[in-house]
Order: C-alpha cells, then structure tokens, then sequence
C-alpha cells in the first residue's frame, strides 16, 4: 500500500523496498543491501524542496483513519466475507484500497496546494499536477466535508480556500 | 544417598539436541544439571546440518 | 578459559593442521581452533594430538599472538566426582561408514560423498560456502542421485537390520535445498526400496518434492563405477519390470544410517544399563524412557534410530521421569540471582554514557574508536564517554558498574556487537548498578559495521558515528520498564482420558502437581481399548487397566467423565475453565493446559466395508483373534484412506499392526496364505524385524499404486480381491475369506475446543504445535501443550512418550511460584482507543481483549502475560492509540531523524 | 560532487533480517555501508508513517525487511 501511494506521489515505489529472509540467509542479506542502494541511487537524490509538499500529502494520508481501517481489516475480510456476508478476492478488495488511497491523498495535496497560496483550479493543478477536472471534483466533495470553501469569483475564476 | 531424600541435581550424558532438552527442562524445573558433553562444543550432530525437513528452517 | 574472546587471532597464526570433524573432513583445521562460528562454548580450544607445542614444545605462537593472553598450555584433564539424583542418557549416534561397502567405493571415487558430507557443501558455513561443487573437478553438479538404505536394512555387508527412519526424509530434502541452490536444471533422483515419510507434515513434503522433479527410482544400485576422468559416474540398477539400466550421474550421495556410539559399550558397562542387539539402550514399549536400571532413563538416538521431534520429545519425557523421581527436591541445589535495589530515575535528565568497544581488532582495527568517543561526547544528553578493549569481558563489566555509579548515569549506550546475543548481558550489569535494564541500548557497530565495510575505514567510521547518534537519540527518549511477573496456579487441566492424557494427569500429580482430566465419554482409556498387544508383544489391556486404577485412586488426580468444555479465558499460570458435566457447570482454576483429545480409525465405504462380515478394520481383529484362526486365506490392505488427497498424511501404526497381525494368522494357521497389499511399507526403526519375520513365514507382500487400487468383490464361497502385482506384470484374482483394512487414523472433531483456546490446526485437522522440531508439544500460546493422536497419529510408546513430554514442558511453569514474562508489551491510551476490535482481530497471541468500561463502553486491553511485544496493533490501530514500551513510536521516529 | 551516496534506512526484524545481518557480518560479507539499521522486534511493527517520516527527514531510500 505504501509503495502504491509512493508512486502517486511521484517519489517512485522503488524507494521502498520490502524483503523477506530467515536469519541464516547471509549471503541473500548483502545482495539485497546492494540491491536496495544500486536501486535507489540509480533514482538520484530525493530531491526535498520540490517534493516536500507531496510527502507531506502523503504523511496525512498514511495517518488517514479511513485508510489504516482499509489496509487493517483487508486480511479478515478477504478471508470471512464483510458484515453484509459478501466475500472479497484479494484483487477486488486492492482495487477499492487503492482509489480509496488515491482520493484521500489527492485531496490531501489539494488542501496542502490552497494552504500554499493557490486558489484557482488551475493554480492547484499547475501546482499539484494532479487533472483539472479530477480537482473540481474532489473540491466539491472538499467542500462538503467543510475541509475547503468557496471564497467567490475573481475576474471569472472561481477561489477556493481551505478550511 | 537413600530413597527419601533425593539429591536434587541430574546428570545428563550427551550435548546433542536431546541433551540440550532435557537440560532445559530440568533447569527450567528448579533442577540444578550437570551437562556432560564428549566435544569442545554442544550441539551434536544437528549443528552440522544446513536445514532441517520438513520446514526447511535452518538447523543452526 | 573464561578470559577467551572468541577473536580468533590464535587460529590465524597456528601452523598445526588436521581433517576438520565437523567439515565431515572435507578441509582441514587448526590445532588451536572452534569447531564452527556458532559454536557454543565460543572459546578456542587445543587440539593436542598435532599442537607442536604439545607434542614437541616447539611453537607456541598462539600464546604470544593472543591478546587476553588466554592460552594455558598445561590445562590438564582432571576427575570431577558429582553427587546427583538421576542420570538421563543422551549420548546420540555415529554416522555410519560405508568404507565397508565396497560396491560403493566411498572414498575411491571423489564424486560419491556420504549425505553428511553434502550437508556440508549445502550449509552457507560449511567448506564451499553452501556452492554445491563436484569434490572431483570443482564443477557444479548437473545430475546428482541420492542411495537409501545405505547401512540400514542390510545383513550381507553389515549387521544393521534395523532401519534408521530417517534417511529418506533427509534425502528428499537434500534434493529439494540442492534444486534451490543450482536451479532448475539440476536432476535430483533418489533410488529407495520403500520411501519412509511417515512422520507429521512428511507425506507433503514428499509429495511436494515429486511434484518439484525430484525423480524417486524403487531400486537398489548394485555398483558404481567411474567412467571418464572427469569423475562422472555410472549406476547400474535393475528396475521393477526387471531389465538392466545404467545411468550416469555426476554426484552420489550416499544415505548413511545411524548406529550406536562406540563410547556407548563402556558408557552402559559403567551405568549398569542393558543395551540390545544393536547396542542401543534397552527399554520397554510401555515405559519408553526409562532403562532398566532404576533412576537411570534414556531419551534420543542413544534408544534407537528416531527424527529430531521425536528426540526431542523424549528428551521430555526423560526430563519428566527423573522430575517425579527427584519431586521432592525440587529447587534445593537451585540459587535464586539477587540484584541490587532498582534505582528510581523518572523526571531526571537523561545523563547517557556511551561506552565504545574495540573488540581487539574486530572494529578498532577497521574504525577509529577514539575518534567515535570524541564524538559521542558531543552528542546531547552524553555526560560520559569512554573507550574498552573488550567491553564483554567481566573486568570490563565490573568497571562499568562503577563508573555507572560514579557519573550517576541513567542511560547506558554500549557501541560493541549485536544486541541479540549480548544485550542480556549488559543488562544485567545495568541491574548490578541499581539501573533499570530497559535503560539501555546498543549500537550494532561491529557485525553491521566494521565487519562488513573493513575495506574502507573511513567510511566505516562515519557510519559507526552514525548509529552511535541513532543509538543515543533513542536512549534520551527510553525509560525504565517494570519488570513483570504473573503469579502460577499449580494446577493443570488434561483435556482427554486416553492413555496420553491419563499419562500426563499421572506424571504431573507424581510430582505434586493435582490435575483434572476432562473426558468426554463415559470411562477412561480412549483409543488403547482396542490395542492388546505393543509392537514387541507387550499386554497393553494389562498396562491399560492398571493406568485407569493409579489415576482413578490418586488423590491429586480429579477425573469428570461425560464432561465438556463450555468457556476458556485467562492466560498462562492464570487459566479458568468452565467444564459442563452431569448436568452443572464447574469453573476449573488452572495454571497450564494438556490438549489429548485423541484420534481413532476413520470409517471408509471402500473395499464392501460394512456391506460384508468378512472385512473387517484392525482392532476388529484385536478384540476376536479367532476370526483370523479359521481363515484359510487372508488380505490386508494398506494405506485405506490415507496419502491421497483428502487425507495427504501417513497414519504411521498401520503397516505395524497389519504385520504383526499377518504373522499371527501364520502362527496360528501355518497353511493359511496370507497377503499384505502395501504402497510402501513403513516399518521404521527397530520395527523392520517384523517386516523380516514376515517375508521368513511366507507372507505375500504386493504393491500397488494409488492410480490402480486393489478391487473387492463379493463371489460365492467367499470375498475375491483382484490386483496389478508389478513384479509379475499381470493382474491377480485372489480368494480370501477375510479382508481387513488398515483404515487412516483422524483425530476426533476438536473445531470447539480450537476455538475456546484459540488453537490452530492443520489442514487435516491435526493441533499445529509451536515449533515442529524445537517445541513438539507446546503451543505457540504459553502454557498450553499438546500430546497424543490429537498431535498426529503414533504408536502407543510414542503417545506415551510425548505425554510425558508434556507434563514436563507443564512442570516448568507450574514448578515456579511466579514466572518472569517479557515485560516489552503494548501500552494502550485509553482516552484515544474508541473500541474497534482491530487489534484484537489482528493479534496472532490473543494478547488483547476488549474490556467493558462503564459509560465509556469497550475499550481495548492488554493480557501482558501473553503478548509477545511484536508491534503488530500498534501499526495497525487506525487511532495510533496503541504503542510499544520500549520500541515506542518517538523512540523509533528519533532514530529514523537521527539516520537523515 | 562524487557519485551520489544515497541514505537508506532499514528496519529489520530482530529474529530474521536483523539476525541474517549479524550472520554477514560474522562470515565478512562486505556490502555498501549507505544502510542506517533501525532493529524493531517485528517487521509488521513498521508503521507506514515511519516509511513517510524517513523520506521526509531527508533519507533516499528505506528497507524493509522481515
């Protein structure tokens, strides 16, 4: 999950790197020591003033409850069925883990983006990266949830601000 | 040393796996154990085996 | 002795050379040396056969070079006389040598290696570092055969008649490591004469291992030779249907069986125990642990040829005999550790002493010590900082307990080796200067640091700095954990009145420990009502009836029969159970748990059981021995229900019990023929006699596979049993008048009681022990253990055996008035846990439960005595309202900040 | 600058990775030094937000390994 939302962030989910060794397996733990660092020196640095914002997105949203109830409950349900009896395969229930994650970190970076000045859609995406259409839609539901608000038009663009 | 009062200490020959165990759980029993093993080492013939069936887990 | 430190400057410089035992020979060793890196006692030692110093006086190089001047050259062997109760024989086995085989020419031809030795061209320490190589041309090998029965089952080139159970399952996994180790295209085969993977899990891994190309030939290799001087070889070896094939391979390991130790002949002259024909140690089926010298017992190999689980259960078990023997002295010569009072240091500043280790050369060689403790001054909260030679060495312990007293230090940084072997030692001498030993940390500078990057020393420094300010950011942040102890109910509930559970209720109460057994009919005895005689012929209805008295006049043993389980809780030392009999509920108090629910011979509608008098199951036969008088011809048919997919194990007993049973329709009526129609026949171990004894009366064995099974058909004048016999090529039509089934051995329905104790099972729904070989009787749960056919299914000296397994595993919480329980568990903030239950489904101990708080509805709560400190609810808790003492979230987050 | 050195934390289970660590150690294995090992008692203690947390605090790259 946490490489997933890596990736959303732009950092790259091979900054990440998950292994899985029993203790006598020397020879395997220095092949994945080298592995791990030829990978993540072959990506450069990671560059923090130009990604701080998205690390910070990604911060709230591995803090997010919604999502930590996702990833918790992902092994009893895929194995029992959830409380409506409906059983879940692992691919399905990744699917949903996954929009739900991109959403909460989305809209995340979108109020980081408000917090730092811009107030346009099109600031936010310029700013974010993230599609304008895929922003007004989350601003609306932003909105909604009362963590954004409409501050009105200026010269026929619509201001946001958040909460 | 007669039937009714016991020493309370065992004398376990050997310091392969079993030895091992059994001194375990004896001391584990609040008995004192004298391990007596032939080699420099204990560990017996299991120390030299790479893994064990059937886990495979390692047999060091 | 106790001045070695393992360092090993010694053995670089000793000239002395000898084959190395442990390498199985393969290289050689020093004079001066250990017998491997993990070898414990890690101290060096001499070898005085080739030390020139020794023998001519000469060199003595070791002494000059070694820097805690720990050699003693004139350390004699000296006569040590003990006083003790009761001696318990583990004295293990020799390999055998199959030098006298000749056929096999081991040691003529470089490529064939005894299984031992390619143990250790598998292991990652061994003398190829775990590269399997040809010992001929370094190559690796392509097409490797494993020969079983190598000095086992085999009268004509040596007496070992018996067979050493063993030699298949290490072969299949030497096959399945060494595909791992040189790919796919590696070609394992394994020639064998009946493939013994009996034990629990076995059938699987075998099953896996043919689905894995491992190639299984049913023959014995009649010779090898070398065909060019490469060193490949040829095998010639006659298949079933009986023509020659030769086949070249470039390997042959060679499945060495086990034998007795020679020390063992002089060792039982001494002791006054009797060994058997093949001088292992003599016992009886029905007291399988004990010799027949009183006092004395006898556990593992020493007994005969057993896997390591079930050494390991008798280790128990012999454990458990001298326990009761001695009961009385329990704790006498034992010396209860008294530390100093603990020193309270909450609210004061963190005032940290770093103490860095050189370790000899190991890190001051390769980083600048100096240099580190210069800097580790510098760090916040470091008020002292020195530098040790040898920081583990008991002259330095002591000094740091005054020093810890002196500078009134509160935390302690050591930066020497790995934690997990030294960090009990360390915090015991936190404890010896009034400190909390949760007041400590040690920074891995040594294995993670010099040792692995000892070609750049400046590099190696910087990092050694690096983790010495992660290691002293999370010591700032660390505070005293309480040590925690949980108080122990002497008593023990057995689940099951088999002759396991009464076993176990019997050892406990012999050593003043009352147990209840719980049985769910309405007498005691379980599956051995339908067992008369042991494997050697011992009357078990006599033993079964006097075991039922002893438990039923013992005043410590409370016995419920038509008794159920209704309600578990509590934890280990602290267990109460609600049992439902004769129509009211009584709550036991108990302080640990014995599972023997048992098993019995499954139904099956194959074969016209049930649909025809004269088929029968085994213990039919047991209960009217006349019914096999009167036959003239009879069938036995092997492995009914077992090893095929619905039930993938092997029931163990039956190919015993069905031969035993084939021999006494011979005794009984020489002119019977009498067939045994088998898969494979697994009479492991001392067992194999009867196997003999059998083909010796005229018994018909026939094998036949799992694809075409033998057909019985109803005819007139009796049954007829038609099969494919693969020697003879051709279908056979057999008369019999009575057909009986070695039916597979199920354990009863323990779905309830798994989950009341929040037990697992196995997919064949067998209770999965913690640890198949290290702990075969406990639970991954403390304080419950595990015996009997509910386990997996045994003959009786092995229930018996791993019943009083069990007891003694019990003995060891319940011989303690309280029990010391790692106190590093989770915390949980009440205020922020809103009672979801995440944790609790997620914790694999059953270690949190959710408790009712008025007004504030559940809240999530820790059981400490069983929680194992892993971390898993508190990453998981959508709330972060959980966290782990002493591997707290800031702490970890302070040595992540201080790594950037 | 010279060839850039990437810093990595590594959080390893006491009883498997940790313990193969030592092992490389103890039979010399030589491997680039960029890792900084945090030891947790078990892998699944490795909260995401200690994955973030490293990132945000300037390392390159983090382990994981059970």
């Amino acid at each position: 999950m946490t490489q997933r939302l890596l990736d959303l962030a732009g950092i790259g989910k091979d900054r990440l790197h998950l292994e899985w060794l029993s203790s006598a397996e020397a020879q395997r733990f220095a092949d994945i020591a080298k592995k791990t660092v030829d990978a993540v020196r072959a990506m450069g640095p990671l560059d923090q003033d130009l990604c701080s914002m998205q690390l910070e997105a990604a911060q709230l949203t591995v803090d997010n409850e919604a999502v930590r109830w996702l990833v918790g409950k992902e092994l009893s349900i895929t194995s029992k069925g959830d409380v409506y009896g409906r059983s879940w395969d692992e691919t399905k229930y990744e699917e949903v883990l996954d929009h739900a994650l991109e959403r909460e970190y989305h809209n995340n970076l979108i109020i980081l983006a408000m917090k730092d000045g811009c107030s346009s859609v099109r600031e936010i995406s310029k700013r974010t990266g993230i599609a304008v259409l895929r922003i007004s839609y989350l601003l609306a539901d932003l909105e909604r949830t009362g963590r954004a608000e409409f501050k009105g038009m200026t010269d026929s663009t619509a201001a946001f601000a958040a909460r | 040393m007669n039937k009714n009062n016991p020493a309370g200490s065992v004398l376990v020959i050997g310091g392969g796996i079993t030895g091992m165990q059994s001194a375990i759980d004896l001391a584990e029993s609040g008995f004192y154990v004298y391990l007596v093993e032939e080699t420099s080492a204990i560990g017996g013939k299991m120390a030299q085996l790479d893994k064990t069936f059937p886990t495979n887990d390692c047999a060091m | 002795m106790d001045k070695c430190i393992a360092c090993g400057a010694c053995t670089k410089k000793c000239p002395g050379k000898k084959p190395d035992e442990y390498n199985e020979g393969i290289i050689s060793r020093k004079a001066i040396y250990v017998p491997y890196p993990q070898a414990v006692p890690l101290k060096y030692a001499i070898d005085p056969e080739i030390c020139l110093y020794l023998q001519k006086g000469k060199c003595g190089t070791c002494k000059k070079v070694c820097p805690t001047g720990a050699i003693n050259y004139d350390d004699k062997e000296e006569q040590v006389t003990l006083k003790v109760g009761s001696v318990i024989v583990t004295a293990g086995f020799k390999a055998f040598n199959p030098a006298k085989l000749d056929q096999y020419q081991h040691g003529t031809l470089p490529n064939v290696v005894t299984s031992l030795e390619f143990e250790r061209y598998l292991s990652a320490g061994g003398p190829t570092a775990g590269h399997i190589k040809r010992p001929s041309d370094g190559k690796e090998p392509r097409k490797i055969a494993w020969l079983q029965c190598v000095g086992s089952r085999d009268i004509n080139k040596c007496d070992n008649e018996y067979c050493s159970s063993v030699c298949c399952m290490y072969a299949i996994k030497e096959a399945v490591i060494a595909r791992e180790h040189l790919g796919k295209d590696c070609r394992p085969a394994i020639f064998f004469m009946d493939l013994r993977s009996h034990g629990k899990e076995f059938e699987k891994y075998y099953n896996r291992a043919k689905a894995d190309g491992v190639r299984f030939i049913r023959s014995r290799v009649h010779s090898i030779t070398e065909i060019d001087q490469s060193g490949t070889l040829d095998l010639r070896y006659v298949t079933e249907s009986g023509d020659i094939m030769n086949e070249t391979f470039d390997m042959v390991v060679l499945s060495i069986g086990m034998e007795a130790p020679d020390s063992i002949m002089d060792l039982a002259g001494t002791l006054g125990i009797e060994l058997n024909q093949y001088h292992f140690v003599k016992t009886d089926d029905l007291s399988p642990v004990a010799t027949s010298k009183p006092g004395i017992y006898v556990a593992g190999v020493a007994q005969g040829c057993k896997d390591i689980p079930q050494s390991v259960m008798e280790a128990s078990a012999a454990a458990c005999s001298a326990g009761i023997s001695l009961a009385r002295a329990r704790g006498s010569l034992v010396r209860e550790k008294i530390f100093p009072p603990e020193k309270q240091i909450t609210g004061q500043e963190p005032r940290i002493g770093v103490f860095v280790c050189n370790c000899g050369v190991n890190i001051g060689g390769i980083a600048d010590v100096p240099a580190v403790v210069e800097y580790a001054k510098t760090l916040p909260g470091v008020t002292y900082a020195e530098e040790n030679l040898f920081s583990c060495s008991q002259d330095t312990q002591d000094k740091m307990v005054e020093v810890i007293r002196e500078q009134n230090l509160n935390r302690v940084v050591v930066a020497a080796c790995t934690p997990r072997t030294h960090e009990p030692l360390f915090q015991e001498t936190l404890r010896n200067a009034n400190l909390n030993p949760y007041l400590f940390e040690m920074a891995n500078i040594r294995n993670q640091c010099t040792w692995v990057h000892s070609d750049n020393k400046e590099i190696a420094t910087r990092k050694a700095k690096n983790l010495v300010s992660m290691s002293v950011s999370r010591a700032r942040l660390l505070e005293a954990v309480p040590a925690l102890s949980v108080n122990v109910d002497k008593s023990a509930l057995v689940v099951g009145g088999g002759v396991a559970g009464m076993t176990a209720a019997l050892s406990l109460a012999n050593q003043g420990f009352p147990a209840t057994i719980v049985e769910k009919t309405e007498e005691l005895g379980g599956a051995a009502r339908d067992i008369h005689k042991t494997w050697q012929g011992q009357d078990v209805q006599k033993f079964l009836k006097d075991l039922i008295s002893k438990v039923e006049n013992h005043p410590d043993i409370n016995v419920m029969i038509n008794a159920e389980i209704t309600g578990a809780s509590g934890f280990v030392g602290n267990f109460e159970t609600m049992i439902a009999a004769g129509g009211n509920t009584s709550i036991v108090r108990h302080g640990a748990t014995i599972i023997a629910t048992g098993g019995q011979a499954s139904e099956t509608d194959e074969y016209l059981l049930g649909k025809n008098p004269n088929v029968t199951r085994w213990h039919d036969l047991e209960h009217n021995p006349d019914k096999l008088k009167k036959a003239e011809s009879v069938v036995f048919i092997q492995c009914v229900g077992s090893r095929d997919e619905k039930r993938p194990y092997c029931s163990r007993i039956c190919c015993t019990a069905s031969i035993k049973q084939a021999i006494l329709a011979k005794d009984l009526n020489p002119g019977a023929d009498v067939y045994v129609l088998y898969r494979d026949i697994r009479t492991f171990g001392d067992r194999e006699v009867l196997y003999k004894e059998a083909r010796n009366k005229g018994v018909i064995f026939i094998r036949y596979s799992l694809e075409n099974k033998p057909v019985v058909q109803e005819v007139e004048g009796g049954l007829e049993v038609l099969v494919f016999d693969p020697v003879l090529q051709k279908k056979l039509a057999i008369q019999a008048d009575l057909v009986n089934l070695a039916t597979a051995i199920v354990p009863h329905d323990n779905e309830k009681l798994a989950s009341l104790y929040k037990l697992s099972m196995n997919e064949d729904k067998f209770f999965m022990e913690a640890h198949a070989k290290l702990r075969p009787v406990d639970f991954a749960t403390d304080g419950l253990f595990l015996c009997g056919l509910a386990h997996y299914p045994k003959p009786i000296e092995e229930n018996i055996a791993q019943a009083m397994a069990a007891a003694s595993r019990a003995a060891t919480i319940l011989s303690k008035p309280s029990i010391q329980v790692s106190p590093l568990v989770s915390q949980i903030n009440a205020e922020k846990c809103i009672g979801c239950g995440l944790c609790v489904s997620i914790c694999p101990f059953g270690a949190i439960e959710l408790e009712e708080i008025e007004g504030k509805g559940k809240r999530a709560k820790n059981i400490s005595a069983s929680c194992k400190g892993c971390g898993l609810c508190a990453s998981s808790c959508p709330q972060k309202a959980i966290d782990m003492l002493h591997f707290r979230d800031e702490q970890i987050v302070a040595a992540v900040i201080a790594a950037a | 600058m010279a060839e850039f050195e990437p810093k990595i934390v590594a959080f390893l289970c006491n009883w498997c990775a940790y313990a193969g660590a030592d092992l490389a150690g103890v039979s010399r294995m030589q491997y680039p030094s960029n890792l900084r090992t945090v030891r947790v008692m078990c892998s699944g203690r490795v909260d995401p937000a200690f994955v973030v947390k490293a990132l945000k605090e300037g390392c390159d790259g983090v382990l994981v390994a059970g």
